[in-house]
């Protein structure tokens, strides 16, 4: 059963950033509550007030302009992100990614914000963000700060949010010309979250030799892991068959996946490999087209 | 052939050494800790290994005791 | 911990309850409000059967606070029914034998309606990806999904 | 085909409006006045003596109505098996020791959850740990921990059939070979979990709500370890929110809210929660499986050896009767000339395994299809021609276990390789499996020692013609209500419209056995027959009296209408005639009587259904993970009665079967089941269920009522067994263990490629 807590309702961002202040140390902030209520009613987590920004529609859009590319509010659901037309358009992993997250329900009330605060290394939008080179924007009543996504996860269900802080906004850099971006998940069920997941960020320079790549690997470390070693060996060589074979062993190797219930180390490691090598091949030919 | 116990017959000794393991209750069990055999462990060795070396070690017992059963 | 008031319209009531913040909305609907009809299975909101629609949109009950659905629409599944006049969906259900034990129906339903709202001639696909929120042991989901698929092709239109 | 009016048509599911709109009680929704909650504090030991309870905190904890233990109850062991008393080893409540982690040790009745919850917190228990045991080969090994007193080596019970001369018949096989095969649990996953409300009152009465499929087993239970009359016990499961054989044993839930209610004399309501629902109820059973079968070259079976060792958890339950079933089933449905089995059901301290939909079937079944495909393979015979050669056949009897009548195995072999060929090709991911099976309806011996007839039922005709039809059956969602009311409608001539069930109900009921082995259909059916059948006489009475025909029995009634069978053309409406009839009995309603006890009926079982399912897979030959896209089923269920309950039948048996057979894992760590939530514990959902087909093969079973014979559990057990096949087709991998999960299959891919 939920242990009893204050429930504050702030009316703005303002008040909201103003209650963290006085009660930051005991409280907890619940939007959409989809992780949060679980821990709370196996009595995991227990605050002693529980403040609700579900309803601040100040931090509910998705917005996306030429020059500095999307921002989405921190209450945006994922239900409005896997059908929003503009990041369809610009950002067709995003959606694609959303579309196979949770269920239905589970998507119509939480929220992109809940999501990466709740800091699951196993969550999906973790990977394709910090993949597209997302960032996030941190808000106190001091002010406000943004730090790279990969920055914002510091360990299992960990983040670099202070007591006094609120996840304002993701903000996803303009996407580059003849880029793509590609996440699978291994799982049993549909909308299970992954027993390993990858995402590959793959941009070309003109002809078919690789500029930039980020390969993001899923519930295979306390945080989505940057395979930054086989990164290296990606960049300023053109894609072949072989290559992504290798880099996806480096990928396996670099991993720190655990053993648990749904799998063993080493099957995870070699799922690494496999999601790897098919995620890299997918966002290769996918560059090389747009 | 008769069981030395319940003095049923059967054709075989096999199939009253089968039965003896099979019935499983007081008196059969003790009749075969009686002949210096372990039920439970003729029992467990019928259970995991292939073969039947517990049904021919209790059948030869059972031939042999026939002639006292009259 | 202190009490808050809040209103809740369900199936076209208005209700004011004082609660403690704490209160699931399932909880309200069940065991304040006395709508039976949602059910619950499970403590991991994993099993789909509490699903309820909220200004529109179908939600676990279960994962939601009561507070948070204050001065929200809710539908359940007693809403469904229009003074006896069955909706589409649970003459569909009838028809294809779309339940068995009946203990997920209520919250099967409440997807399925949520589905169709929002995207009135689904595929199969995006069918399956409706309900597969909601755990059925019984039906193995086919009849469900076959009942969905006549309702959206306007088989049970109106009049 | 015979034309009948109601059976095998399109019906809706009479119970379907109250389900469809949300006004179905189910237990879980029961609330009575001055009700109070309880909550049960579980063993977290696997093995432990109880030394002492203290609940002196928990007492003053304002709220707290009543704490019970052990020590409070009778002390009864209770168990299905009545029959053989050492078999009833379940005190429920532990007394002197807990031998499973999540044993109820103390009850707890207070006015809110909330508080009953928080007492259990301030009890404090003692316990001296034992040294405990998981695995039937290490308990069964000299020296391992005692689970049960006066059970050595932890062997709780023996099971053996045997005919023919297996050692002599294996001397003319050409071919010998010889697998061992491990095969996990499965939990029901019902999704209304185990609850009751119990009310003691004054008079000595008990009225206990209860989500169950035999109200008449709970009602006589209670009153055993209670000490109570069974007629001053009522139990009343009007809707049960899933069975699938988790529910027909006496559970804690019931015995809890009993106790508590007896001590406090108010209403007390117990709700399992989901991870209570995992880890404290019986589950179906995990075996250990070799067997050893010998066949000719030509392909013809001779001889075929078992032995099983199930893994029975720390107490019965029905766990005797799904070792005796999987040893007669590996033999199912073929003919061998010499067969032996040997099961033995091993003590072990995790949860107790019993009864699940199948019962025992799956897990043989698996293990016999997959080594005949192996078979078929090695000598180069098309599996569907081994399997036509020895199936089972009409008239067939299984040496002294069984007589067959009715066997449609030849139609639905044939319907099935049809299909497998349509397909052509297959593209080089993708694969079928086919696997045969058959199935009981219903069990013939009477261990639960009942004095009533095994179904019963009474039909009552009103003025208006209406019919009430009161059956002991129990409705579990498998629709027996619905397929009850169509054999009423079709026996009496009227509509199923007409006809108002009442089920669930021991006041009212007749006695029932209730819904278990697949047994309503064929047992209750009859009853039903029979009560229908003896109403009607009644009415012919006096309908021969308005026609005056000049035979009686040329009279019958057929859709509401009393007809002259020699001259159709002329009939009295059934309506009319029903009101003459009451006039003419001094204003008595129509009683009809109906029963059946199946004795000496074949053997273990009155009749046996029989089918093949094919299933067809795509593979990821790098990840091991597999993707069911097809599963076709013929399936010859005698006369098919509930047209729509068949189908539904079907595709809920495939989602369950295919769950045991590659999803549904349920890993242990000493004695703790590590995934007691439906997050970690993967059940089917709607986005991984094939397409599915049934083939209806239509027989006719003398012994069923119209010709009808089982489509419950039997669907069940071909599943897992065709998914193996599959996978041993596209991979060419023999898959010993089950469930098949993607990490078993790649590990398996990856041996192979080593040898």
């Amino acid at each position: 059963m939920i242990r009893d807590f204050t429930y504050l309702k702030p009316s703005s961002l303002s008040e909201a950033l103003k209650m963290l202040k006085d009660y930051g140390e005991e409280a907890k902030i619940i939007c959409g509550g989809q992780s949060l209520l679980i821990l709370m009613r196996q009595g995991m987590v227990t605050p002693s007030y529980l403040m609700d920004i579900k309803h601040l529609d100040e931090l509910r859009y998705i917005r996306f302009d030429e020059r500095n590319g999307a921002r989405i509010g921190a209450t945006a659901t994922h239900r409005e992100i896997e059908r929003s037309p503009l990041l369809r358009q610009h950002y067709p992993v995003l959606p694609e990614m959303e579309r196979r997250l949770a269920t239905i329900q589970t998507r119509n009330w939480g929220t992109i914000g809940g999501n990466l605060a709740h800091a699951d290394p196993a969550g999906d939008p973790g990977p394709v963000l910090v993949a597209l080179g997302a960032s996030v924007t941190l808000k106190s009543l001091d002010g406000e700060r943004t730090i790279p996504l990969e920055e914002f996860f510091v360990d299992y269900f960990e983040t670099a949010l202070r007591k006094d802080e609120i996840l304002y906004e993701v903000s996803i850099p303009k996407p580059q010309r003849r880029s793509a971006c590609t996440y699978t998940k291994f799982n049993l069920i549909e909308s299970d979250m992954g027993i390993v997941s990858c995402a590959c960020f793959v941009a070309l320079e003109d002809g078919e030799v690789m500029k930039d790549v980020k390969i993001v690997l899923g519930n295979a470390g306390p945080v989505p892991l940057r395979a930054r070693r086989a990164e290296e060996m990606l960049k300023g060589k053109r894609g072949d068959e072989g290559l992504f074979e290798e880099v996806a062993k480096v990928c396996s190797e670099d991993s720190q996946p655990v053993t648990d219930i749904h799998a063993s180390e080493e099957y995870r490691r070699h799922l690494v490999y496999v999601l790897a090598k098919r995620m890299l091949r997918k966002a290769f030919s996918e560059a090389k087209v747009c | 052939m008769k069981c030395p116990v319940c003095k049923k017959e059967w054709p075989t000794s096999m199939q009253v050494a089968r039965h003896i393991l099979g019935t499983g209750d007081k008196p059969h069990r003790e009749w075969v800790d009686g002949q210096g055999l372990s039920f439970f462990d003729l029992l467990v060795e019928q259970a995991l290994s292939p073969g039947n070396k517990s049904y021919q070690i209790l059948s030869e017992v059972i031939e042999k005791v026939q002639a006292e059963i009259r | 911990m202190e009490k808050r008031l809040i209103h809740l319209n369900v199936n076209g009531e208005d209700y004011e309850l004082y609660i403690n913040p704490k209160t699931l909305l399932v909880e309200a609907i069940r065991d304040i409000i006395g709508l039976t009809g949602t059910k619950r299975g499970c403590e991991s909101g994993s099993c789909g059967a509490c699903t309820v629609i909220v200004d529109g949109m179908s939600v676990k009950s279960c994962s939601v606070l009561a507070v948070q659905a204050d001065g929200k629409k809710i539908l359940t599944v007693e809403g469904l029914e229009q003074n006896g006049k069955l909706h589409p969906l649970q003459r569909a259900f009838l028809d294809y034998g779309s339940f068995q034990c009946g203990f997920c129906t209520p919250g099967m339903l409440m997807s399925a309606k949520a589905l169709l709202d929002e995207n009135p001639n689904p595929t199969k696909e995006e069918i399956k990806e409706g309900i597969d929120g909601n755990i059925c042991r019984c039906t193995g989901y086919n009849s469900i999904i076959r009942a969905i698929e006549a309702v959206a092709k306007g088989q049970y239109k109106e009049g | 085909m015979k034309n009948y009016v109601v059976i095998n048509t399109h019906i809706h599911n009479i119970d379907g409006i109250a389900k469809v709109t949300g006004r179905a009680q189910y237990t879980f929704d029961i609330t009575l006045p001055n009700m109070l909650y309880g909550k049960i504090l579980r063993s977290p030991h696997p093995h432990a003596r109880i030394i002492d309870i203290d609940v002196s905190k928990a007492e003053r904890l304002p709220g707290v109505k009543a704490i019970v233990t052990g020590k409070d109850t009778l002390g009864i062991k209770q168990g299905i098996w009545r029959r053989y008393k050492e078999l009833c080893d379940e005190p429920i409540l532990a007394i002197e020791k807990v031998r499973y982690i999540g044993e109820p040790v103390v009850a707890v009745a207070a006015t809110r959850e909330e508080i009953a919850e928080e007492a259990l917190d301030l009890i404090e228990v003692k316990y001296e740990v034992l040294p405990a045991v998981f695995e039937p080969p290490e308990a069964i090994k000299k020296g391992a921990p005692v689970i049960h007193e006066g059970f050595e080596r932890n062997i709780n019970v023996t099971r053996h059939i045997e005919w023919g001369d297996v050692d002599e018949a294996m001397k003319e096989a050409d071919y010998i070979r010889e697998d061992w095969f491990r095969i996990d649990g499965q939990h029901h996953v019902c999704m209304e979990t185990r609850c009751a409300v119990s009310s003691y009152t004054p008079d000595g009465k008990l009225l206990v709500y209860t989500s169950t499929q035999a109200p008449y087993y709970i009602q006589v239970l209670l009153a055993w370890v209670l000490g109570l009359k069974e007629s001053d016990v009522r139990v009343i499961s009007k809707y049960t929110g899933g069975g699938f054989g988790g529910k027909f044993e006496l559970d804690a839930a019931q015995f809890v809210s009993a106790i508590l209610s007896m001590k406090t004399y108010r209403p007390v309501k117990v709700v399992f929660s989901r991870e209570e629902d995992f880890i404290a109820s019986k589950r179906r059973t995990p075996m250990y499986y070799y067997t050893r079968t010998g066949v000719k070259k030509d392909g013809t079976f001779v001889a075929r050896e078992t032995r099983v060792l199930t893994n029975g958890g720390a107490y019965t339950g029905m766990g005797a009767t799904a070792l005796y079933l999987t040893g007669f089933f590996h033999s199912f449905p073929y003919k061998w000339k010499a067969y032996r089995y040997d099961g033995f059901r091993v003590y072990t301290n995790t949860m107790p395994s019993s009864a699940m939909r199948g019962f025992g079937a799956p897990q043989a079944t698996f293990c016999s299809e997959l080594q005949i495909e192996w078979i078929a393979k090695e000598l180069g015979i098309d599996p569907f021609e081994i399997r036509r050669k020895n199936g089972h056949t009409p008239g067939y009897e299984v040496p002294g276990q069984a007589y067959i009548q009715s066997c449609g195995l030849r139609e639905c072999l044939d319907e099935i390789e049809k299909w497998v060929k349509s397909k052509g090709e297959l593209p080089p991911n993708r694969a079928i499996g086919i696997s045969c099976y058959g199935f009981m309806s219903g069990g013939i011996f009477n261990w639960f020692d009942t004095p009533y007839s095994f179904s019963s039922a009474v039909v009552q005709i009103n003025y208006d013609g209406k019919v009430d039809l009161f059956v002991g059956a129990q409705d579990i969602g498998q629709g027996s209500n619905t397929t009850l009311a169509i054999i009423c409608a079709e026996e009496l001539g009227v509509r199923v419209e007409d006809i108002r069930v009442h089920s669930g109900d021991t006041a009212v009921c007749p006695p029932d056995l209730g819904a278990w082995g697949s047994r309503q259909t064929l047992m209750a059916g009859n009853a039903v027959k029979m009560a229908a059948a003896d109403a009607k006489r009644q009415l012919l009475e006096i309908g021969a009296a308005k026609m005056r025909p000049n035979i009686v029995y040329d009279l019958d009634i057929r859709d509401r209408k009393l007809i002259n069978l020699s001259r159709p053309e002329r009939w009295v409406d059934y309506f009319e005639v029903v009101k003459d009839a009451l006039r003419g009995k001094e204003g008595q309603k129509i009683i009809g009587r109906g029963f059946y006890t199946p004795h000496r009926k074949g053997m273990i079982s009155p009749a046996y259904s029989y089918g093949v399912q094919a299933v067809e897979i795509e593979v990821d030959r790098e990840t091991g993970k597999i993707k069911i896209l097809n599963c076709v089923t013929a399936h010859d269920c005698g006369q098919p009665i509930n047209k729509l309950g068949v189908l539904g039948q079907l595709e809920g048996a495939v989602a369950m079967a295919a769950g045991f057979g590659y999803l549904e894992y349920m890993p242990f760590e000493e004695g703790k089941l590590m995934n007691p939530n439906l997050v970690d514990y993967k059940v089917m959902r709607s986005t991984e269920m094939p397409e599915t087909e049934v083939i209806e093969i239509e027989t006719y079973e003398p012994e069923g009522p119209f010709g009808a014979k089982e489509a419950g559990e039997g669907l069940t057990n071909p599943t897992a067994a065709a998914l193996g096949n599959a996978i041993f087709h596209a991979f060419g991998l023999q898959m010993k263990e089950v469930p098949m999960t993607p990490e078993r299959i790649w590990r398996a891919l990856r041996e192979k490629k080593e040898k």
